[in-house]
C-alpha cells in the first residue's frame, strides 16, 4: 500500500522507534567483545606465521617488503649428505628471523613471494603489547603462530581448482 | 512536608536542612534516572546497540562511574582566561543554581511542597532565564573563539524562546485563573469536561496549542537537538562547554539533564494535572479533603508524568538534525509568538464566555 | 572517432603542435610549444574540452640513487643518467603534462610541453580553467616550475620555508638513506641451482 | 526531483542582500576562525582559515598538507606489487577502488587482460567498496547536520559489507587483492549467497536513511539552495562523481568508458539532479548506493567460471610506455598516469585523485555563507583527506 504522506519529521521518529523495538526484541547488532568474540574469516590477515624448516634465508621476503620490517640473519654450514656416499651439502641455517609488527602493514607480499612456502597467514589478532618493542616477534614466536594457521577455504563454484595459500 | 515538619515543630535550622536535602533529591534523582534511562539506554536501543553494560547489572552504575571519572579529572582553566578565572569557574554554578531555584516552587503533593508562592509560575519563568547568564559568561570567559560563538548563539536562542514559553503559560494562567501552581493542579483535577468529570480537566486537552508551543520552547531552552546550535558538536566542538573539564563539566552535564527533568515537571503540572489524579475518583472535593497518603503517591505520579514528557523531548532529540540559528530565530519570532498570542486571545474569549 | 577529433584539434592548433601521437582505442597525446601553452588551453576549451583533468610535471632524469632494489646510499657513479623522454618526445629534462576531457564524448587528450631548463616557467592556466590554480601550486612546489600569471603561487603541501623540490629525481628520499635496506646482501642466486657458492647475509 | 524555483533563488539572494545591508551599517572588524586540522567536521586533517564577519564568512581558504605522505615520490622507489599495497591507502574508505585503475594501467602497458571471471569479481568488489564508502557518507552527513542516529545505522550496515570484503580478500580496509593480470585468489565458498543477503540489508538501510534524514523538513531547509554549483563552474574546476552529476552533467565513467571491467555487462541508471545544491549532491549519492546494490546483484547472477589469473611471469618487468586509466571511484574520477621505463617499478606515477579537485572549489563556494553552512557544504562535497593530500 502506498506509504501515507506523513510529514518527514514523524517518519524519522517512526524509524527510531521501530529500531528501539527491534533492539529490545531481538538484541543489538553489536558484539559484547570481551564476553562474545566474533571469529574472523579464514582468509583474514591477522599475523604471519613462519614454518622454520622451509626457510632457506633467500631474503626474497625481506627484499620485497615495502616497509623493510623483516630482519633475517643466517649462516652457511655443512649438513649431512642426502644419499649415503654423497658430499656434505652446504645449507643456509637461520639464526634470526624477526618481523616487526609495529612497522608491518599486513600487505601480504612476503607471504606471496616466498618460493618455499615458509610464511603463512593466520587470522589471529589478539597480540597487542603494552610496549611497542615487544611487537618485534622473533623466530620462536612466529613458530608458535603456526598452530593457528587454518586450512585454505574451499572456493566458490566455477573457480579453477588451485587453492593457493 | 510542611504539615509533617510543622507538626513536630523541629527547630527552624533542622527544617531547612530537610528542605535542602529534599531539594537535592528532587533535582538529582530525576536527573539521574533521565540520564540513565534515556541518554544511556534509550539512545543506544534506538541505534541498535545495548549501551553501557559493564558497570553494574545492565550498566546501572554507569552514571556513578561517570561522576567518579569526572570528579577525579583535572579542572583546567585556559591560560588566557586567567584574569577572569573566578568568573570562568563561577559560570556552571549559575546554570545549576537556576535549576535548584526552579524546583523550589514545584508542588509534589497536597502538603509535600517547598513553598507555596501565590505567583508560582511567574517566579519559575523569571528564575529559568538566569541560566542564560551562566551560559553567556561561560562562553565569554573561556577566551576561545568557538565557545564565544556558542555563547552568543545561546544568548540569542534562549531569549528568543522564552517569549513563546511565557505566552503559552499565560494561556494556562487565564484558564486556571491563578498563578499559584498548587491551585493550577487543583483546578485541573477538580474541573470537569462538559459536565463529565471522569478525567478532570487537564489543560493539555483544552490548551493543546499552548502545550505544543511550551514543549518546543522547553526543547529550545535545553538547547536540545533541533535547537542545539549553542552546543553544535559538529561545528563548535561543544560550544560554551568546550573549555570546561573535571567536575565543572559535570555540573554543566548534570545541569543540562536536571533542567530537562524540572522543566518536564513544570510542564506536567501546567498541562497534565501535576501530582494529582482526578479528585472525583476518590470523592475528594477540595485540596484539604485529599487524604494524607497522596503526599507519598503524589511525587510518584508527578515523576511518571515527567518521565513521559522527557521521553518525547529525548525522542525528538535523537532523531532530527539541527536548525541553523537564523532559521530557528525566524521560527521563534515569526511562527511561535504569533500563534501563542492567538491562543491567548482565544482562551480569554472562551474564559469570558463560559 | 578519435581520429576525426585529433584531426580537428591539429587543424585548429596548427603550427603550435610539435608532435602528436594517437594510440588506437587508447589515448591521444600532443606536445605543443611553450609559448602557445595558454593559447592551446583556450582553443581546446572552445573545441569542447571543458572538463579540467589535472596539470602536473614529469622529471625525465633517471634517479642518481638507483632503482628500487639498489642501495641508495652507495656510490652513484656507474648509473646511466641519459634522459629519455616518453611519448611525443621532447628535449628538456622537465615536461609539464595536462589532461582535458570532453564531458559528453569522454574523449580525453594529454597535452605536454617542454619546460626550458634555463627559464623553468610556463604560462599559467588558472585564468582559463579555475581548477588549475591548486594543481599549478602543487607542481610549482614539487618540481620548481614557475607559472606566469598565477594569482598566488604559495606552497600547497609543504611548509612555507621548505627549500628544495621533492619530486625532482635528484632529491634524496631520506628514509632510504637513514635506514640501511635489510636486503643489501650478495643475494643468494635463485633457488634453482643450490650448488653454486653464494655467501649468505 | 523538484526544480529549485526561481522564487526560492530570489528569496535566497534577497536574504543575502538584506544581511549585507545590515553588515555595512555596523562595521565590525571581522574575526579569523581556524576550522583547524583538529576538527570534527573535516574528514581527517583539513584546515580551513575563514575570515568571519559575525557569523558570515567573508573569505575562506582550505590549507591542505597535514596528511601529505608523498605517494608520488614513494612510487618511484617501489615495485609494482608494492605500489598496489601502497595505493589502496589513498581513499581508505573505498580502498579496493584505488587499486583497480593502477592495475588496469599496468595491464594496458603490458598488453595483458584479466580473464573474464577476474573482471567480474573485480567489478563486484569495486561496487562493494563503493557501497561501504558512500554508506558511511550517508551516516556522516547526519552527524554534520546534528542528527546522531544515522551514523550508527551506517556503521552497522557497513560492517556487513566489510566482512564480505574481508572474507574474500583478507583485509577489511586494505584488501591488496589485485595483481597485474588478475586477482590473487578466487572467492571463498558461500560468498555469492551471503552477498545477496547483504545487498537486501543495504537497500533497507537506504530506505531508513531516506525516511530518517532526507524526508526531514529540517534537513531539507538546511541543505536546499545551499552551496549551489552551476554546471560550467563544476566542469572548469574539474569536479567529478556525484558532485558533477548533481549539477546536471550526465557523465559516468562506468557507462561512458570501455575499460576491461564488467560494467558494460550490466544496465544501471546514471542519476543526475538539475539543482546542483547540497541536497542534490546528497540525494544523488543515496540513489547511487541503490544502483550499486542492483549492479552487484546482476553481476552475481552472471559470474562466468574459469581462472582468475592470466599467464603472467612471476617477476614482472612492465615494458616501456605511458598509460592513463581512470575509473568512477566512490569519490569521483580517480586516474593514474603511469610512465614505465621497463623496470620492476614505475618511473613516474601521477595520481589524479577526485577530492583534490572537489575541494579546490571551496574558496569560490564559501563566500558569504553562514558558519553552519560551511559544515553542510563540506559534508555534501564529501572528500577524504588522504585523497586530497596523497
Amino acid at each position: 500500500m502506498a506509504k501515507p504522506k506523513v510529514p518527514g519529521m514523524f517518519k524519522g521518529l517512526g524509524v527510531t522507534f521501530a529500531t528501539l523495538l527491534a533492539t529490545a526484541k531481538n538484541g543489538a547488532d553489536t558484539v559484547q567483545y570481551p564476553h562474545e568474540k566474533e571469529t574472523p574469516p579464514i582468509r583474514a590477515r591477522g599475523v604471519i606465521a613462519l614454518h622454520e624448516d622451509n626457510c632457506t634465508s633467500c631474503m626474497l621476503c625481506a627484499r620485497s617488503c615495502p616497509d623493510w620490517c623483516i630482519y633475517i640473519e643466517g649462516h652457511k654450514e655443512l649438513a649431512p649428505p642426502r644419499r649415503a656416499g654423497g658430499a656434505p651439502r652446504k645449507v643456509n641455517k637461520l639464526d634470526r628471523f624477526d618481523i616487526d609488527y609495529a612497522l608491518c602493514m599486513y600487505c601480504g607480499i612476503c607471504v606471496e613471494v616466498c618460493p618455499f612456502d615458509a610464511l603463512f597467514w593466520s587470522p589471529e589478532y589478539e597480540y597487542s603489547e603494552p610496549r611497542i618493542a615487544d611487537l618485534l616477534h622473533d623466530k620462536a614466536k612466529l613458530g608458535e603462530w603456526m598452530q593457528t594457521v587454518p586450512e585454505a577455504p574451499e572456493l566458490e563454484a566455477g573457480a579453477e581448482k588451485k587453492g593457493k595459500k | 512536608m510542611n504539615a509533617v515538619l510543622f507538626a513536630s515543630d523541629l527547630p527552624y535550622w533542622l527544617q531547612s536542612i530537610f528542605r535542602v536535602l529534599g531539594g537535592l533529591v528532587a533535582v538529582l534523582l530525576p536527573a539521574g534516572t533521565v540520564v540513565y534511562l534515556f541518554l544511556f539506554k534509550m539512545l543506544s536501543f534506538m541505534q541498535s546497540r545495548l549501551g553501557p553494560m559493564e558497570a553494574g547489572p545492565y550498566g546501572s552504575f554507569q552514571l556513578f562511574a561517570e561522576v567518579g571519572k569526572w570528579l577525579q579529572k583535572e579542572d583546567i582553566v585556559p591560560a588566557n582566561a586567567q584574569p577572569e578565572a573566578r568568573i570562568f569557574k563561577m559560570a556552571p554554578l549559575i546554570v545549576l543554581a537556576s535549576t535548584f531555584l526552579l524546583v523550589v516552587v514545584v508542588p509534589f503533593g497536597p502538603d509535600a511542597l517547598f513553598t507555596d508562592f501565590e505567583t508560582g509560575i511567574f517566579y519559575a519563568l523569571a528564575v529559568s532565564s538566569i541560566s542564560v547568564l551562566g551560559i553567556l559568561i561561560a562562553g565569554w570567559a573561556s577566551a576561545n573563539k568557538y565557545s564565544l560563538l556558542g555563547g552568543l548563539r545561546a544568548a540569542g536562542q534562549l531569549v528568543a524562546y522564552e517569549l513563546p514559553m511565557v505566552l503559552a503559560v499565560i494561556g494556562v494562567v487565564i484558564q486556571a485563573g491563578t498563578m499559584n501552581l498548587q491551585q493550577i493542579v487543583v483546578a485541573q483535577n477538580t474541573g470537569s469536561m462538559f459536565g463529565w468529570d471522569g478525567i478532570g480537566n487537564p489543560y493539555v486537552l483544552t490548551q493543546f496549542v499552548a502545550f505544543i508551543i511550551f514543549m518546543i520552547s522547553v526543547q529550545a531552552e535545553l538547547s536540545q537537538t533541533p535547537f542545539d546550535m549553542p552546543i553544535a558538536e559538529s561545528e563548535l566542538v561543544s560550544g560554551y562547554m568546550t573549555e570546561y573539564s573535571g567536575f565543572r563539566f559535570l555540573i554543566f552535564f548534570i545541569g543540562e539533564f536536571a533542567t530537562a527533568g524540572v522543566f518536564a515537571m513544570i510542564a506536567s503540572i501546567l498541562f497534565l494535572g501535576g501530582w494529582g489524579v482526578p479528585f472525583a475518583w476518590f470523592g475528594w472535593t477540595t485540596i484539604d479533603s485529599v487524604d494524607n497518603w497522596m503526599n507519598f503517591a503524589g511525587p510518584l505520579i508527578l515523576f511518571a508524568k515527567m518521565m513521559a514528557l522527557v521521553f518525547f523531548i529525548m525522542w525528538i532529540r535523537f532523531s532530527s538534525p539541527r536548525l541553523r540559528e537564523d532559521q530557528l530565530q525566524r521560527f521563534a519570532w515569526k511562527v511561535l509568538i504569533p500563534i501563542s498570542l492567538v491562543n491567548i486571545m482565544v482562551t480569554a474569549v472562551l474564559k469570558v464566555a463560559f | 572517432m578519435r581520429e576525426t577529433e585529433l584531426a580537428r584539434i591539429l587543424e585548429a592548433l596548427g603550427a603550435n603542435v610539435v608532435d602528436s601521437l594517437l594510440k588506437p582505442n587508447d589515448d591521444m597525446w600532443i606536445r605543443v610549444t611553450a609559448e602557445s601553452w595558454r593559447a592551446t588551453a583556450e582553443t581546446l576549451k572552445t573545441l569542447g574540452f571543458t572538463y579540467f583533468g589535472y596539470v602536473s610535471a614529469i622529471d625525465w632524469l633517471p634517479s642518481p640513487f638507483g632503482k628500487s632494489e639498489d642501495d641508495a646510499s652507495g656510490p652513484s657513479g656507474d648509473r646511466d643518467s641519459t634522459i629519455k623522454q616518453g611519448y611525443t618526445g621532447g628535449d628538456t629534462r622537465f615536461q609539464v603534462i595536462a589532461r582535458l576531457v570532453q564531458p559528453f564524448t569522454t574523449i580525453g587528450i594529454n597535452i605536454k610541453v617542454d619546460v626550458d631548463d634555463a627559464v623553468m616557467a610556463v604560462d599559467s592556466w588558472s585564468s582559463v580553467f579555475a581548477g588549475a590554480n591548486w594543481h599549478e601550486r602543487e607542481t610549482h612546489e614539487m618540481f620548481g616550475i614557475g607559472f606566469n600569471g598565477h594569482p598566488d603561487l604559495r606552497n600547497m603541501y609543504l611548509p612555507t620555508d621548505f627549500e628544495g623540490h621533492p619530486m625532482r629525481k635528484d632529491f634524496p628520499l631520506l628514509a632510504r638513506i637513514v635506514k640501511p635496506w635489510p636486503g643489501i646482501v650478495d643475494v643468494e642466486p635463485l633457488p634453482g641451482d643450490d650448488e653454486e657458492e653464494g655467501e649468505a647475509s | 526531483m523538484t526544480m529549485l524555483g526561481d522564487r526560492q533563488q530570489l528569496a535566497y539572494i534577497a536574504s543575502q542582500a538584506a544581511d549585507a545591508r545590515v553588515n555595512v551599517e555596523l562595521e565590525t572588524e571581522g574575526m579569523t576562525l581556524n576550522i583547524g586540522p583538529q576538527h570534527p567536521a573535516t574528514h581527517g586533517t583539513l584546515r580551513i582559515i575563514a575570515r568571519l564577519d559575525g557569523e558570515q564568512v567573508v573569505w575562506a581558504e582550505p590549507s591542505a598538507g597535514y596528511m601529505h605522505r608523498g605517494y608520488e615520490k614513494l612510487t618511484e622507489v617501489r615495485t609494482f606489487p608494492q605500489v598496489t599495497a601502497l595505493v589502496n591507502r589513498i581513499d581508505w574508505l573505498g580502498s579496493f577502488a584505488n587499486e583497480v585503475p593502477f592495475i588496469l594501467a599496468a595491464e594496458k602497458l603490458m598488453g595483458v587482460e584479466a580473464p573474464d571471471r577476474a573482471q567480474h569479481i573485480r567489478t563486484i568488489l569495486f561496487e562493494l567498496s563503493r557501497i561501504a564508502n558512500v554508506s558511511l557518507f550517508l551516516g556522516d552527513l547526519g552527524v554534520q547536520l546534528g542528527a546522531i542516529t544515522p551514523v550508527f545505522f551506517a556503521f552497522r550496515d557497513r560492517e556487513y559489507v566489510l566482512n564480505l570484503i574481508e572474507g574474500a580478500t583478507g583485509g577489511r580496509f586494505h584488501p591488496n587483492f589485485d595483481r597485474i593480470g588478475g586477482l590473487k585468489d578466487d572467492l571463498p565458498a558461500g560468498f555469492i549467497d551471503e552477498t545477496r543477503v547483504v545487498m537486501k540489508k543495504l537497500r533497507t538501510f537506504c530506505d531508513q536513511i531516506e525516511d530518517l534524514l532526507f524526508g526531514n523538513e529540517i534537513f531539507q531547509s538546511r541543505t536546499r539552495g545551499i552551496g549551489v554549483i552551476p554546471k560550467d563552474v563544476a566542469l572548469s574546476y574539474g569536479l567529478s562523481g556525484a558532485n558533477l552529476r548533481a549539477s546536471g552533467v550526465d557523465w559516468d565513467l562506468r557507462r561512458d568508458q570501455d575499460i576491461p571491467m564488467a560494467w558494460n555487462k550490466t544496465d544501471f541508471k546514471v542519476i543526475t539532479h538539475p539543482d546542483g545544491d547540497s541536497f542534490a549532491r546528497c540525494w544523488v549519492r543515496l540513489q547511487e548506493v541503490r544502483e550499486s546494490t542492483k549492479i552487484v546483484d546482476q553481476l552475481l547472477d552472471t559470474i562466468p567460471a574459469g581462472p582468475v589469473m592470466a599467464k603472467v611471469p612471476k617477476i614482472i618487468k612492465v615494458p616501456e610506455g605511458e598509460a592513463w586509466v581512470s575509473t568512477e571511484n566512490p569519490l569521483g574520477e580517480m586516474g593514474y598516469y603511469v610512465v614505465s621505463q621497463g623496470d620492476q617499478g614505475p618511473f613516474r606515477v601521477k595520481i589524479r585523485s577526485a577530492s583534490f579537485n572537489n575541494i579546490s572549489i571551496v574558496p569560490w563556494l564559501l563566500k558569504g555563507v553562514y558558519v553552519p553552512d560551511i559544515i553542510t557544504i563540506l559534508a555534501s562535497l564529501y572528500f577524504i583527506l588522504g585523497d586530497i593530500d596523497r
